[in-house]
């Protein structure tokens, strides 16, 4: 992919942030004023553990070009127990899309607590760095959807 | 009577496939398909029955009806443009071309429906005789000679060389435009492999399949036959047998979302799902043996009462070897069979 | 087989049974069905051999709901699931008699085809009696042999082994079939580039029909209701309209049976096109064994699944690009 | 379809300075759904506020979409609103378009363009939001307390004294726990015992404070508010309201040869036995086991010395069941075995000891009377070893991988007080580190070396090995002065790492509380909710929690009870509405659900369920929503997707990622 090319494409980013924390560090990000692209887009949800595969897969269709989950660091999940199954779920499901020659850069996991808005602001600036690099998502996108 | 020696079909798919789009027997990941011919698919004319039948050359797997657009409260139509483009499907064989007039009897009566006939228009068959027939064929039981089939070209692989005789003006017109890549041939040799054809079919088990009883009016006895409960016992609801089916013609219409607008489309539906024709109400087949009742009597009753006796099976035998459960139409005809006196 | 037979009259004239879950013959040599028997006459249709490769497991969901209990032929293999079955409440232990079946290898009627051999009127070495290393096939173009183990589902030359998990009594013996390393395939493709991942799956998946014969026979996938079927996601689908779909299906699929899938290799079994869809169960057993200790599904009814347990110390997500 | 109104804060400048407000207006109202959509200066402020009301009931708004902070901010003012105007407070949504967008971005059109997806986000989700109403469950007000150790106790006391119910379950004849064997604390020196009764005896006089000893729970149901506990009272075979604690009993019993457990097995008790002095109750047990009356059917000579008539050999366990509110786990520990530590010669010698048997035979009611000697000789030891970290800190499994915490003071204690009391004495520390946070714990230490003169050796004892002579060589290394040293002593004690009660496992199942690897329970949140369990309703008091001295554990036994009388107090309990919801028809009874659910709030149940006309009965989930906290790990784990989650359900977040995307 060119470099012009490059500079034009404006990546579609999912990120899902549990309530508790990394909703929260997202929130603190923005009061320090942390910048990160506006190609992220937070979806709040209860906890880590509330994000279905299905969801990650369901924005991929729909033209993302990457989805990053966050949650508590493991150990402080507001529900003690959400983000160890996330995180087993998570890992199963990047090494499949990795093993069906989805690049693994897509898709990502990263804690981060309600005091760590300079974490939230990197993580996302790396993550639409690494998208960039990427480039557009085509192989697991619906083509109906395409604009 | 043409001929082409087997090395030059590339020749003549490339002829083809020039000015038409070209469908045919295309092995990917190690199954053969009916698909879109290109210059380096692996063409495999030798297979007796490609996994899916070739209907969907005419009537396909899913298709596009009409697409919403929306923007901001507005919302536009526009319909799907039907078939425009000829297209050849070449290698048919005799029981695939009778699917495909069954399916005839239902998208091209009234009301007709335009996207079916539009691909039927357009589109020129190139049916292939059977070489070597199978145990899990029974095209015979309905009438059909898969030693001489009849469509728009009619072709036999004989030693090597592939033998053409165009039957229809489509036929002739295809006949015509790759006439540099034919030469002339004597029928001689195609009626010595019809002969040898048609003394393997007499050998095959399911050759003398009895439908004695099937295709009549009065059903009831039929339907109300204990032997469905018995039957259907192993089938696990999957929709093999409709989706390698030559005849099965139910869809269902459905939408996508695509952010912008709703695409709605038609797909192949499954009697065999317990959703088919599943209503506001409910359904009105809610257990599995209503559903494979379903089937059955529709391909062997239903059917032919309503198109003068004509069966909406074709013993393509490809249910037989790919259902899971080993469960066919072969099984139910033989089980009403033993039943004797039941008719 | 007869010994089988035997026990199965037996047991229903005894009333310790009211039906037996077993196979009947086809009206080719290689098509028996799963079948119920209720009486000992209908038992003269049995037939146990070398075709039946259905697994009774899932049957038993059914069978469970049936008035009195259910003899039910399970391989080794089949044990397993049917273990599964119980740790999810989907059959009832005390509603099955089971009679663990020895297993010599399971054929692949399509392994048989694939070779060339059709118009097939008889096939011998395949009763479960036969202690024959080739089968010899008559067919319509005359005699053709074939290795037994050349016939043999791919999931038998990675067997799981001769034992059955759970059973009331044994009839028959089994034998030793593994001859594969059960995860090469999957090794294979994850040395491929991502660009050659892409396109093996791309090919194997663009032939699905979506005819959902390898949900629809997983002793996994039980659900009343699929996702697939239904409109709590939004993700009801009957065909791979755009390609996406296909990956979806299978990759949920393969997910939601992860940590559950014993492996029993039904769902390459009975895919009309020949997809390697065990290539995607493995891969998450590979992967559950190599993040959180060896682990197989339906190894006993009663442990903790590795997707409704954890340890603080498991890997991150991040393993997977970390690997290469 | 919603009627939706869309409200665009401008938030003085903090917004709009990077977000075109009327852009978002003007696209926000084009959205499916939104009938209505304007901007305003401070949408919480109570004109921005009036402007939402006014707007729900002119337009018969059915949902509202805020754009504005953060929803940790303003939603709940926002639902407020919203709710005194008659809307379910539900179907507000906000769309965060200042810490997500305003704040972090510059470019006023991407600004804008951002916003206007998240404000499309929140619409779309709204579009599908359903009312939702709070649930209410009753409060019993009473609370149950299991254990009666020293965190039992005083968590009991703290309850009762806010006037609530109390019953404490103490599976030993008496209350007092670890403590009443313990013969000073550090580290002020002061007698357990003369803390610690008063304690006990206040609890047993309080008049809302019920004590069942030699008692365990049986089973327990319900959910916070509202348990329902079986309490097995076993058989004492001595009737309470009779016995007037003479002590005839035990002096007259002929079964004399039973290991005392109180004095951890180094002196016998009788069968018929009260565990120590002060034991309360003062009634005593009969062993059945070891009763010669139990074993041969002859004896029975309590019965006959008995001047109350209290001995009744017939009496049968009795099972109490009761109600509570509240339920506080304090079950306490109790020291690992040292079977895997055989390099210690524990077994081998009986002058190697672990410092809980120290205790007891430094205190005076002790199998000793208060003087130290070796048990094997009765001699009085001129070399004293401990060996610290024993099981403790231990990176293989024979042993705890965590530091057990007290055992560096109470070492130093014992240190110090033998070398008080027989200053002839040496005494010899091995220790790994010495760790002394707390208040006047390094001060109390340093006293020890330093006044005491006790000798610390940093490094590890490799064997002890018992000698002919009948003394002990200690091998071990000096760190420091990096050696080998062998040392010969008298008697040597091992701190021997602490451990949950084994019963504790069993209590948890019942509770569906959670425990940890080693057995300890686990508290709903390491930082922020240290006292309370994560199953709502179960407090944790003392060292079930973790290891703790005897001033946390009070503390911390303090805190569960303000905990619990917080949830007594309450009349009826509002239960979170965000809860997980299980379509029976879609069910597969699996329990992979159940599997996940961290506060056991889910339980199955056999239904009768009409499915499209099949009617049959199933095994369904059901979600109870007092005790469902909503973190949805339950709808992930549903592979048919039956279970959903109110307030964020599966087709809610689709239909937000679907708005991003598009």
């Amino acid at each position: 992919m060119s470099i012009e090319t490059n500079e034009e494409f404006r990546p579609k980013i999912v990120a899902f942030c549990c309530n508790w924390c990394s909703y929260a560090g997202a929130d603190l990000a923005g009061s320090s004023r942390l910048s990160y692209p506006a190609d992220v887009k937070i979806i709040r949800v209860p906890c880590s553990c509330r994000v279905n595969p299905m969801f990650i897969l369901r924005a991929f269709e729909k033209g993302a070009d990457g989805v990053i989950m966050c949650g508590c660091h493991p150990g402080d999940c507001h529900y003690s127990t959400g983000n160890y199954y996330a995180r087993r779920r998570m890992t199963l499901l990047f090494s499949m899309l990795d093993y069906i020659g989805v690049e693994n850069g897509r898709t990502r996991v990263e804690w981060v607590s309600a005091a760590e808005g300079v974490k939230f602001s990197q993580t996302m600036n790396e993550f639409v760095e690494k998208i960039h690099s990427l480039g557009k998502n085509v192989r697991l996108e619906d083509l109906r959807c395409r604009s | 009577m043409y001929k082409i020696a087997a090395e030059n079909l590339q020749a003549l798919f490339q002829k083809i496939a020039a000015d038409q789009d070209l469908y045919l027997p295309v092995k990917v990941s190690d199954q053969v398909n009916f698909k879109a011919w290109s210059e380096d698919a692996e063409v495999c004319l030798d297979t007796l029955k490609t996994v899916k039948s070739p209907k969907d050359a005419f009537f396909p797997q899913s298709e596009n009806l009409y697409t919403c657009k929306k923007e901001e409260k507005n919302i536009s139509i526009e319909p799907q443009a039907l078939q425009e483009k000829n297209f050849v499907v070449f290698g048919m064989k005799a029981c695939d071309i009778q699917g495909v007039k069954v399916l005839d009897n239902v998208f091209l009566s009234d009301p007709i429906d335009t996207f079916y006939a539009a691909r039927r228009d357009h589109g020129t068959i190139v049916a292939l005789a059977c070489h070597e027939p199978e145990e899990s064929c029974f095209c015979k039981v309905f009438g059909i000679d898969c030693a001489d089939p009849v469509a728009d070209v009619a072709t036999w692989m004989i030693e090597g060389e592939l033998y053409w005789k165009p039957l229809t003006e489509k036929g002739e017109a295809l006949t015509k435009a790759v006439a540099e890549l034919l030469n002339d041939a004597d029928e001689a040799k195609v009626e010595e492999e019809k002969a040898a054809i048609r003394a393997i079919v007499e050998k095959l088990p399911y050759s003398n399949l009895s439908l004695e009883g099937w295709g009549q009016e009065d059903y009831m006895d039929r339907f109300n036959s204990p032997v469905w409960e018995e039957l259907y016992k192993p089938c696990l609801a999957c929709g093999t047998c409709t989706f390698v089916c030559p005849t099965c013609q139910c869809y269902d219409i459905k939408d996508y979302d695509t952010g912008h607008g709703v695409q709605r489309y038609r797909c192949w539906d499954s009697c065999m799902y317990s959703d088919f024709t599943m209503m506001a109400h409910g359904n009105n087949r809610n257990s599995q043996m209503q559903r494979f009742r379903q089937r059955f009597m529709h391909k062997l009753v239903y059917y032919p009462v309503n198109n003068n006796g004509m069966f909406s099976c074709v013993g393509c035998g490809r249910c037989v070897e790919k259902c899971p459960s080993s469960l066919n139409i072969v099984k139910v005809i033989k089980a009403f069979e033993n039943q004797g006196g039941e008719k | 087989m007869q010994e089988l037979i035997n026990r199965a009259k037996e047991l229903l004239a005894d009333g310790t049974v009211a039906r037996v879950l077993g196979w009947k013959a086809g009206d080719l040599p290689y098509n028996p069905e799963p079948a119920y028997f209720e009486t000992e006459e209908s038992l003269k249709d049995f037939v146990y051999n070398g075709f039946c490769g259905a697994n009774l497991s899932k049957y038993m969901i059914e069978a469970s709901k049936l008035e009195g209990k259910t003899l039910v032929c399970l391989k080794p293999c089949d044990t397993y699931s049917f273990n599964q079955l119980i740790k999810e409440h989907r059959v009832d232990r005390e509603k099955a008699y089971i009679i663990g079946v020895g297993c010599k290898g399971k054929l692949d009627i399509e392994r048989i085809r694939k070779q060339g051999i059709k118009g097939i009127e008889s096939i011998s070495g395949a009763e479960i009696t036969d202690e024959a290393e080739t089968l010899t096939i008559q067919t319509i173009y005359g005699e053709k042999t074939c290795a037994y183990k050349d016939a043999m589902l791919e999931r038998c030359h990675v067997c799981k082994g001769k034992e059955h998990k759970i059973y009331d009594e044994l009839i028959g013996e089994s034998k030793d079939t593994k001859d594969a390393d059960r995860f090469a395939e999957v090794e294979k493709i994850e040395a491929m580039s991502p660009e050659e991942k892409f396109a093996f799956f791309q090919s194997q998946l663009s032939k699905c029909i979506r005819c959902n014969a390898c949900r629809n026979v997983c002793p996994a996938c039980s659900c009343r209701k699929c996702v697939f079927d239904s409109n709590k996601f939004d993700s009801a689908q009957k065909a791979n309209v755009d390609s996406f779909e296909e990956k979806m299906f299978h990759i949920i699929r393969a997910f939601h049976v992860a940590g559950r899938c014993t492996d029993c290799g039904e769902c390459s079994r009975v895919c009309p096109q020949g997809i390697p869809l065990h290539l995607f169960n493995r891969k998450f057993i590979k992967d559950i064994d190599t993040f959180y200790g060896e682990y197989q599904a339906g190894e006993d009814s009663t442990s903790k699944g590795p997707l409704t347990n954890f340890t603080f110390e498991d890997v991150e997500p991040s393993i997977v690009a970390e690997r290469g | 379809m919603q009627r939706i109104g869309v409200f665009v804060c401008h938030c003085g400048s903090n917004i709009a300075a990077t977000v075109d407000v009327k852009k978002v207006v003007e696209l926000a109202a084009k959205e499916p759904g939104v009938v209505h959509a304007e901007d305003y200066q401070y949408m919480c402020s109570e004109a921005g506020q009036a402007k939402i009301q006014e707007a729900i009931k002119e337009k018969k708004l059915t949902g509202v979409v805020v754009c504005s902070c953060s929803p940790r901010m303003h939603e709940a003012t926002f639902r407020k609103a919203a709710e005194r105007a008659g809307l379910n407070p539900y179907m507000v949504e906000i769309a965060n378009i200042r810490e997500h967008c305003s704040w972090i971005h510059k470019d006023m059109e991407e600004a804008t363009k951002k916003a206007v997806i998240l404000a499309r986000a929140a619409i779309a989700k709204v579009n599908l939001n359903a009312p939702l109403q709070p649930g209410e469950s009753r409060v019993t007000k009473r609370a149950l307390i299991i254990g009666g150790g020293i965190a039992g106790i005083q968590t009991a006391l703290d309850i009762a004294d806010a006037g609530y119910e109390v019953d404490i379950v103490e599976k030993t004849p008496s209350i007092g726990g670890r403590m009443s064997q313990l013969d000073k604390t550090f580290p002020t020196l002061d007698c357990s015992a003369c803390i610690l009764t008063p304690k006990m005896v206040e609890a047993a006089a309080h008049e809302k404070i019920n004590i069942y000893t030699y008692s365990e729970v049986e089973h327990v149901s319900g959910f916070v508010g509202d348990f329902t506990v079986d309490i097995r009272k076993k058989a004492r075979s001595v009737n309470m309201d009779k016995c007037t604690g003479c002590g005839v009993c035990q002096e007259k019993c002929p079964s004399k040869k039973i290991p005392n457990e109180f004095n951890r097995g180094l002196n016998n008790r009788t069968a018929i036995y009260t565990p120590f002095a002060q034991a309360i109750p003062n009634v005593p047990v009969i062993d059945r086991e070891n009763c010669l009356k139990f074993k041969t059917g002859k004896c029975g000579v309590c019965s006959k010395v008995c001047q109350a008539g209290a001995i009744e050999y017939d009496q049968q366990d009795e099972i109490v069941t009761q109600k509570y509110g509240a339920i506080v786990v304090a079950t306490g520990f109790d020291i690992i075995k040292l079977d895997k530590y055989d390099e210690y010669a524990y077994s081998q010698s009986k002058d190697v000891i672990t410092s809980l048997e120290l205790e007891r035979i430094m205190n005076a009611a002790g199998p000793t009377k208060g003087h130290l000697e070796r048990l094997s000789d009765g001699k009085a030891p001129k070399e004293l070893v401990f060996i610290q970290c024993v099981g403790s800190r231990c990176s293989d499994d024979r042993g705890k991988p965590y530091c057990s915490k007290i055992c560096c003071m109470y070492t130093a204690k014992h240190a110090m007080l033998i070398r008080d009391k027989y200053p002839d004495t040496n005494v010899t520390v091995f220790y790994i580190d010495v760790r002394t946070p707390g208040k006047n714990f390094d001060e109390f230490y340093r006293r020890a070396v330093e006044q005491y003169g006790v000798n610390y050796i940093k490094g590890q004892v490799g064997k002890v090995i018992p000698q002919p002579d009948g003394s002990l060589l200690v091998q071990g290394s000096d760190l420091i002065d990096n050696k080998q040293i062998l040392k010969k002593a008298d008697m040597v004690v091992l701190a021997t790492a602490i451990e949950p009660n084994p019963d504790v496992r069993k209590i948890a199942t019942m509770l569906t509380a959670s425990i940890d690897t080693n057995n300890f329970l686990t508290e709903a949140h390491a930082k922020l909710r240290p006292v309370e369990s994560p199953t709502a309703g179960i407090f944790l008091s003392g060292v079930c929690q973790g290891p703790k001295d005897i001033p946390e554990t009070v503390a911390q036994a303090g805190a569960a009870a303000v905990k619990a009388i917080g949830l007594l107090a309450k009349d009826k309990l509002t239960t979170n509405p965000c809860t997980a919801k299980s379509d029976e028809l879609l069910c597969n009874g699996c329990s992979t659900c159940a599997n996940v659910c961290p506060y056991g709030a889910i339980s199955y149940e056999d239904k009768q369920v009409n499915d499209h006309g099949i009617r049959e009965t199933r095994r369904v989930a059901v979600v109870n929503t007092a005790l469902c906290q909503g973190c949805g790990a339950c709808t992930v784990a549903c592979p048919s997707g039956a279970m959903d989650l109110q307030g964020f359900s599966n087709r809610q977040i689709i239909a937000e990622v679907d708005a991003i995307c598009r």
